[in-house]
């Protein structure tokens, strides 16, 4: 059995089973689901996105962040305020939208680049309440607590797309896929290693010639961009927003999956997401008691998977390219003499 | 002009001189020591050397140039890299994972090459991949590159941090006591492993508390004691120089047995 | 007066411990040698309580002892000098030796400590109100030693005494070994130099992933061929 | 005006200080941030009520809900916790468990007194203290000396005792901790027992300032009073107390000169600031890096 | 979707939509308890066109993206012919958009966003119109307390800012009304002495609170403390019980406009009074009898109709004319509750008419 299941596992089979996965995404529409299912879909896809993002801070580089509701916020405003006032094209807004999430980030994150730790978390919880009373205050662009109403629907070349026909649904899994494959390349890449080296040991990584504050404002950058996208696709599929919804709780959430999921790996966000969206609504019938048990389940999952759901480390291979592969199989098991760098060109001697 | 020079360098914490007018010079594939008893200012010496701390007083010049009170990340680009005394590897990192984090600062590509996955992308990869695994197999580590790096026995940790200091393309190794916590039979491996790095090119600079692998291998010695330099020279006079067996050595030279 | 009986530790998958038997006996010296990764460590800290092994007995002086928690082992008598230094960073040096007696309420005995480990090593004396994490990794090892000593155990672990250690340091810390094992301590010796730690010994035993190879008089052991092969560097 | 919106401050700052203590001893100890403590102060300040109506007497009924707090940090640890440690699990997972225990306390609450507001009896209430025209009331500066008391009494506990010796221990090196001889799940048991306990007498003594009890009261508040934990260096106990007072005097200045909207932004824009201006807080060590 | 008419089924149900978990739980609990009481009546009677009441409860936690969830729920169940809330405006308006693009009726007892109605004609609020209540606020102020000096706070909600803007508007307007001092607080902190200091400095001798109970009480003890003269004003939606019990003898004197008058000799309302403090053991707020009557309003409109066709019911509503526990409601053009004031004021630990 457990033989089968480790079989199962093996890395040939993940790509089948990806698009497995995939398709059944695709199709799940057409199977008649009620469009309440598919609203839950979308917000699961929603925060698996916001996830997919603050991994990439806090699972990846290990930077915890409190305060990430204050992108997706910012994301959705200045999208939302863009497309009701100068009746941009909803991808024109949502880019805006990135935009101005990544340089509030940029901001955000040279001014706490000497903090670490707890003492980065707070300031980022700080931060994210600043940008909600923003939104509060700032009446005259952001209406104050009376929201912005009224965003339109994304249009994709005259073709509005709703819940309806199935367009948000559609546009959601291509904005995840997005995401998705962005994070995925940045991962593979000595980008994503010297993250993951930050995370461990930043000091160690430093001697690595790493710059390790450039590095952590990158992370920063990415995941509040990914943030701003999210927050930019929230705004015009519920098409009204005000401050309410990107409180310290959303951030709560945000980090909650990432965590619950297993920080530091892609599946975890999708299951976590899935888990901690799907449950509010599957526990209905609770009543009073429904965030009772959501706080006991969530006890009862880090106790059991302290690591995350998904969370363990891959018994698989370091996967070699096959380039790699071909290029060691030639040096075959050559008696190999290391040189230090002389640069490029220089021949080196003994 | 000497490839590494330290010029009359020093460090004090609070009313404590931990180095103290400290000069040494290492010429390019040498092979020095620094040692001298607990708390004399070995370490100290190679945080200087390599930007964790800055320097009260001196001058490190390396290639002519000066290095003292750069970032690490400077000094490891211009070519010195370390191991520590107390191992920091990426413990949930695979072991050539770790190696190829070393070989960052030679990976030349951007931010759009990532995202396109263009051909320098494709390059530098599998070039720093080969190298990696190169590297890991002439350290003895080959056959562990899938594994996790707090798998790793202490000694072969030992070794990943110096495989890790190579990757970054050094031209100076600084070396925290390599060999601590290795027994005589892997010790003598590392010693044959160090020589080699010599022979290839390498300039190495080791703080160690071995005799064993000190005395063999040390082109000359350099020995601190509370901060200062209280003797140099070539390892048999450094071993029978009386300051240094009444500060350091002890009454009896024991290293002599497992030579 | 420790016996251990087919003891296993695993940590997750990884079967570190497989049936180790072994005994100490009251007033011996015995060393435990291996190479790297054999389980010497994981050995103590099985012994000491911080892992739980997960198939056999452990009894000290008549008493089962692997099912206690390690705060209770201390109380019996058994104290560890560990692996890694571990000592307390942020605390002073003589915080540290303080917590060293942690389980000792006499505070006249435990006066008495202090001024016998600040006369073993005047290095801590000297640098008794400076933060234990920014002394050297030298003086650190000290202090790990001292620490142990400070609860005046009856069996006293030592891994890795000497490791990082000045030689002249190494060579009093052995001299340290015999004299508290006269004076009635008895002593549990991890060491990569296998030679110094047979030197002092009288009992030893060879590890090897996870099992006990050899035993023996260390007298005897060290004349064979095998352990001189491998462990003490010679051929 | 502005002595006496410094004064409002002050004793707005008291309440954050010492709903602040109760965090900073725990992330002290355990290097967690235990969310679950905005919810045990509400409790704390229901059980004090419930004892109340149950005609036990004001003073019986305080005793009592520290006690029964302290308890619920006792059986917090014990059950959710406690198995982390266990495992060894990166200190992050305790974060995510002590928000889903304050959803539970939270919910629980409501269910049991419902989400609104509830009087709850004044304490020390002498009237008002005239001096040089400011207006102090008594129950401010009850509520200042108790919070000096507490941070005293914490102060010594911490520094002064074997169990305080056994705590700061262990917030540096667990594993060198047991083989000390030290009881870790003990101390670490007792730290959430007080954590608790001072939860509860945050819980009552705000409670009594302003006579209001309700489930959600330490939601805000114990953001803030973290915030302050963290201002002040967290873990170090009177950078709480400081800490508190300083975004309690900042809220208070700005709600008196910018308006009561911009209370919470200016209060947070003064932590950031004192974070970027010194990394590890007011008081806070820097963490002992050596290579 | 919509026709619901055409099922033969014997049931007919109403949603009630609020948060029953969470902060606000009181609110939305008060909603149930509501409706469930009205629906209760009718059966008695007999139910609505022969048919059973059934009422069917979905919690939002007052959370707009929980909130979108359960009208795309409320929308798929055909039986449903109308909704009974959301509490908070932002909420209201996520899932109203759903409502009406799927022909569902929804009255909503709070929702005080002035644009809120405006989402559709199927989207209707029985909550007292801001400009109206505001201008009664002021008129106590000046002529039942008699003071001049006003300070206004005001809880930055839609609703709170909204009533803080117009009472401005008004006091600026009138040559004879000082406006001492404005000051707005943001829900969350208990602490009022900030805008007490501000108040008293600027001399203010009445302030006018667009808040709750919740906020109301503790800002009248706060100040009485300091300043035990002080006049208040409130607002209808602060007419609660719970501002007695929480505010004791410092919101004594505390006045405000009110539709809803739970003393009032109406034998409706007092059965009304009597029945809700009997099932649930404390007597209604207004808020909570605005929901009463939001479930009276539509029951009426389906009976009007003679169908649970939502069409049909819809276009009733705009004619209905409601007599109910909260007064005489009509609606207008796009959907605002149209409502006639009393004045109440905290006597001796109850509330008393003002005449
Ligand atoms: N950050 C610091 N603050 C205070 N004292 C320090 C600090 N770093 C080092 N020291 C002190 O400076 C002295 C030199 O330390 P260093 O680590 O250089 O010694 P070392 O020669 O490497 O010794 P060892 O052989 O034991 O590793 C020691 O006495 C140490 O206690
Ligand atoms: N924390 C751990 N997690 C997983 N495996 C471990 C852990 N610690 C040790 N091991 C494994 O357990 C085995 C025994 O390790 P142990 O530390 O006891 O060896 P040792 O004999 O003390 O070696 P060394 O001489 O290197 O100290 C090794 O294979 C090691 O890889
Ligand atoms: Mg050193
Ligand atoms: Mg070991």
């Amino acid at each position: 059995m457990k033989n089968i299941l480790s079989q199962m596992l093996l890395p040939q089979f993940h790509k089948f089973y990806i698009a497995a996965i995939i398709l059944t995404l695709i199709f799940l529409p057409l199977l008649g689901l009620s469009q309440y299912v598919l609203r839950i879909m979308i917000m699961i896809g929603i925060y698996a996105m916001l996830a997919m993002g603050l991994n990439m801070l806090t699972g990846y580089t290990g930077q915890v962040s409190l305060g990430h509701a204050a992108f997706y916020a910012i994301g959705a405003y200045v999208s939302a305020l863009l497309a009701t006032t100068l009746q941009l094209n909803f991808f024109i807004a949502m880019l805006a939208g990135v935009v101005v999430a990544a340089i509030s980030s940029l901001l955000l994150a040279l001014t706490t680049l000497r903090l670490t730790g707890t003492y980065l978390s707070i300031a980022t919880l700080g931060y994210g309440e600043i940008i909600r009373m923003i939104l509060l205050n700032w009446e005259p662009v952001t209406n104050g607590p009376l929201g912005v109403r009224n965003i339109p629907r994304p249009s994709f070349l005259g073709y509005e797309l709703t819940l309806a026909n199935n367009g948000i649904y559609y546009l959601m899994l291509v904005l995840l896929g997005i995401i998705s494959l962005l994070c995925y390349l940045i991962i593979n890449s000595k980008i994503g290693r010297a993250f993951i080296a930050i995370k461990e040991d930043e000091l160690a990584a430093q001697f690595m010639g790493i710059k390790t504050t450039g590095y952590k404002v990158l992370a920063f950058v990415i995941s509040a961009s990914i943030a701003g996208a999210a927050g930019s696709f929230y705004a015009h599929m519920i098409r009204y927003i005000d401050p309410n919804t990107f409180t310290f709780d959303t951030s709560i959430l945000m980090l909650s999956i990432v965590i619950l999921g297993g920080m530091g790996t892609f599946r975890g966000m999708y299951v976590g997401a899935a888990i901690l969206i799907a449950f509010p609504e599957a526990l209905r019938f609770l009543a009073a008691y429904r965030f009772v048990v959501y706080g006991l389940i969530l006890v009862l999952m880090m106790r059991f998977r302290p690591q995350g759901l998904l969370g363990w480390r891959s018994s698989n291979p370091y996967r070699l390219s096959k380039q790699v592969s071909e290029m060691l199989a030639q040096e075959g098991n050559r008696e190999i003499t290391l040189k230090p760098f002389e640069g490029k060109e220089e021949a080196v001697k003994g | 002009m000497a490839f590494l020079e330290v010029k009359s360098i020093s460090k004090h914490f609070g009313g404590l001189m931990a180095v103290d007018q400290v000069s040494f010079k290492i010429e390019k594939g040498e092979i020095i020591s620094i040692i001298g008893p607990n708390g004399a200012g070995k370490t100290t010496i190679f945080n200087m050397l390599t930007g964790v701390y800055s320097i009260d007083a001196g001058e490190i010049d390396f290639e002519g140039k000066p290095i003292h009170n750069r970032s690490p990340q400077e000094v490891v680009s211009s070519g010195i890299s370390r191991t520590f005394q107390n191992i920091r590897l990426f413990s949930n990192m695979r072991v050539i994972e770790n190696v190829l984090v070393g070989t960052h600062i030679d990976t030349h590509y951007s931010f759009l090459d990532v995202l396109l996955r263009t051909k320098k992308y494709k390059k530098y990869e599998a070039e720093n991949t080969v190298k990696a695994v190169e590297i890991l197999r002439s350290i003895g580590l080959g056959d562990r590159i899938h594994d996790y790096a707090d798998s790793l026995s202490y000694g072969a940790q030992r070794k990943l941090e110096i495989a890790r200091a190579i990757a970054t393309n050094a031209k100076v190794l600084l070396l925290d006591e390599p060999a601590a916590g290795m027994n005589p039979q892997e010790s003598e491996e590392l010693l044959q492993f160090i020589r080699t790095l010599r022979d290839g090119g390498y300039t190495i600079i080791l703080i160690e508390h071995d005799m064993s692998v000190v005395m063999n291998i040390s082109d000359r010695i350099y020995v601190i004691d509370h901060g200062k330099k209280i003797a140099e020279g070539l390892p048999d006079e450094v071993a029978n120089n009386p300051r240094v067996i009444a500060a350091y050595l002890g009454g009896e030279k024991k290293y002599a047995e497992n030579s | 007066m420790l016996k251990i009986h087919n003891l296993n530790t695993h940590y997750g998958n990884i079967h570190a411990l497989k049936g180790i038997d072994l005994a100490v006996n009251q007033g011996e010296i015995v060393s435990l040698i291996g190479s790297n990764g054999a389980g010497k460590s994981t050995t103590l800290l099985t012994i000491a309580g911080l892992l739980k092994p997960t198939a056999g007995s452990i009894t000290f002086k008549g008493r089962e002892i692997s099912n206690q928690p390690p705060h209770e082992i201390v109380k019996m008598g058994i104290s560890l000098s560990p692996e890694g230094r571990e000592v307390f960073p942020g605390l002073s040096v003589s915080e540290n030796l303080t917590l060293g007696a942690f389980i000792m309420k006499d505070k006249a005995k435990i006066k008495t400590a202090f001024e016998r480990v600040y006369e073993l090593f005047p290095r801590l004396k000297e640098r008794r109100n400076q933060v234990a994490g920014t002394l050297s990794g030298g003086e650190q090892q000290m202090l790990a030693i001292a620490r142990a000593l400070m609860a005046e155990p009856q069996l006293l672990m030592l891994d890795e005494p000497s490791l990082g250690l000045a030689p002249n340091i190494v060579a009093m810390i052995f001299e340290l070994i015999q004299s508290i094992n006269q004076q009635g301590t008895t002593i549990m010796l991890i060491e990569q130099n296998a030679n110094m730690a047979m030197n002092v010994s009288h009992r030893t035993y060879v590890l090897e992933t996870g099992k006990i190879s050899l035993q023996g008089d260390s007298k005897e052991l060290i004349k064979n061929q095998e352990v001189k092969r491998a462990y003490l560097g010679v051929v | 005006m502005i002595v006496q919106q410094i004064f409002n401050g002050l004793a707005l700052g008291m309440s954050y200080a010492l709903i602040a203590v109760g965090y900073s001893l725990v992330f002290g100890i355990l290097r967690l941030i235990n969310f679950s403590h905005g919810s045990v102060y509400a409790f704390g300040a229901h059980m004090v009520l419930m004892f109340v109506s149950m005609n036990l007497g004001l003073i019986p009924a305080i005793f009592l809900s520290i006690l029964l707090t302290g308890l619920l940090g006792m059986l917090i640890d014990k059950t959710a916790l406690q198995p982390l440690r266990k495992k060894k699990s990166i200190p992050i997972a305790g974060l995510i468990t002590t928000i889903g225990i304050s959803y539970i306390i939270q919910n629980m609450l409501m269910i049991l007194f419902g989400s609104e507001r509830k009087p709850f009896p004044a304490l020390f209430d002498k009237g008002m203290i005239n001096i040089l025209s400011v207006q102090i009331s008594s129950t401010q500066v009850f509520m200042m000396v108790v919070s000096i008391l507490l941070l005293a009494i914490m102060t010594f506990v911490i520094n002064k005792t074997k169990i305080g010796l056994a705590m700061r221990a262990l917030s540096q090196n667990v594993k060198a901790a047991h083989l000390m001889g030290i009881n870790v799940n003990f101390v670490v048991i007792f730290t959430f027992f007080l954590g608790g306990a001072s939860a509860a007498i945050a819980g009552t003594l705000i409670s009594g300032y302003y006579q209001i009890v309700y489930p959600t009261m330490g939601f805000v508040a114990g953001l803030k009073a973290f915030s302050a934990a963290v201002l002040g260096g967290i873990g170090v106990l009177h950078g709480a107390v400081i800490g508190g007072l300083i975004v309690g005097v900042s809220e208070s200045l700005a709600a008196a000169f910018l308006g009561g909207t911009y209370r919470d932004a200016v209060s947070f824009i003064v932590l950031i600031i004192v974070l970027v201006l010194k990394p590890d807080g007011l008081f806070g060590k820097k963490g002992i890096m050596k290579v | 979707a919509g026709t619901a008419g055409s099922k033969a089924e014997s049931v007919v149900k109403i949603a009630v939509a609020g948060p029953l978990t969470g902060d606000n739980s009181e609110y939305g609990i008060g909603f149930k308890n509501a409706v469930e009481l009205m629906v209760e009546e009718w059966n008695e009677r007999g139910g609505v066109l022969g048919k059973t009441i059934q009422v069917v409860v979905y919690d939002d936690k007052n959370s707009g993206e929980e909130a979108a969830a359960i009208a795309e729920k409320i929308v798929g169940d055909s039986d449903i012919v109308g909704v009974i809330g959301h509490f908070a405006s932002g909420v209201s308006m996520v899932a109203s958009p759903t409502y009406q693009e799927n022909k569902m009726i929804e009255i909503s007892p709070t929702a005080s966003h002035p644009d809120y109605s405006s989402e559709g004609d199927y989207i209707f609020r029985n909550n007292s119109v801001i400009s109206a209540e505001a201008e009664i606020g002021l008129d106590i102020a000046i002529n039942n307390l008699g003071r001049t000096n006003i300070g206004i706070l005001s809880i930055k909600t839609d609703w709170g800012s909204s009533t803080a803007g117009i009472t401005k508007d008004l006091i600026l307007a009138n040559d004879k009304l000082n406006l001492v001092a404005q000051e707005e607080i943001i829900e969350g902190s208990d602490d009022y002495s900030a805008a007490v200091t501000k108040f008293v400095n600027a001399g203010a001798d009445v302030i006018i609170v667009a808040g709750m109970y919740n906020t109301l009480a503790p800002f009248a003890k706060q100040y009485k403390q300091v300043n035990p003269d002080i006049a208040l004003v409130g607002f209808s939606n602060a007419y609660s019980y719970q501002l007695i019990e929480l505010g004791g003898e410092a919101v004594e004197g505390v006045t405000f406009p009110i539709s809803f008058f739970s003393g009032s000799t109406d034998p409706e309302i007092q059965s009304y009074v009597q029945r809700y403090i009997e099932k649930y053991g404390s007597a209604p707020s207004a808020l909570t009898s605005q929901a009463y009557d939001s479930a009276g309003i539509l029951l009426q409109a389906i009976e009007n109709a003679g169908t649970t066709d939502r069409e049909k019911i819809k276009e009733e509503l705009y004619r209905i004319n409601y007599k109910g526990v909260t007064g005489d409601t009509f609606f207008n053009a796009i959907g605002d509750a149209q409502k006639t004031y009393v004045r109440a004021t905290v006597k001796n630990g109850a509330f008393v008419k003002v005449e």
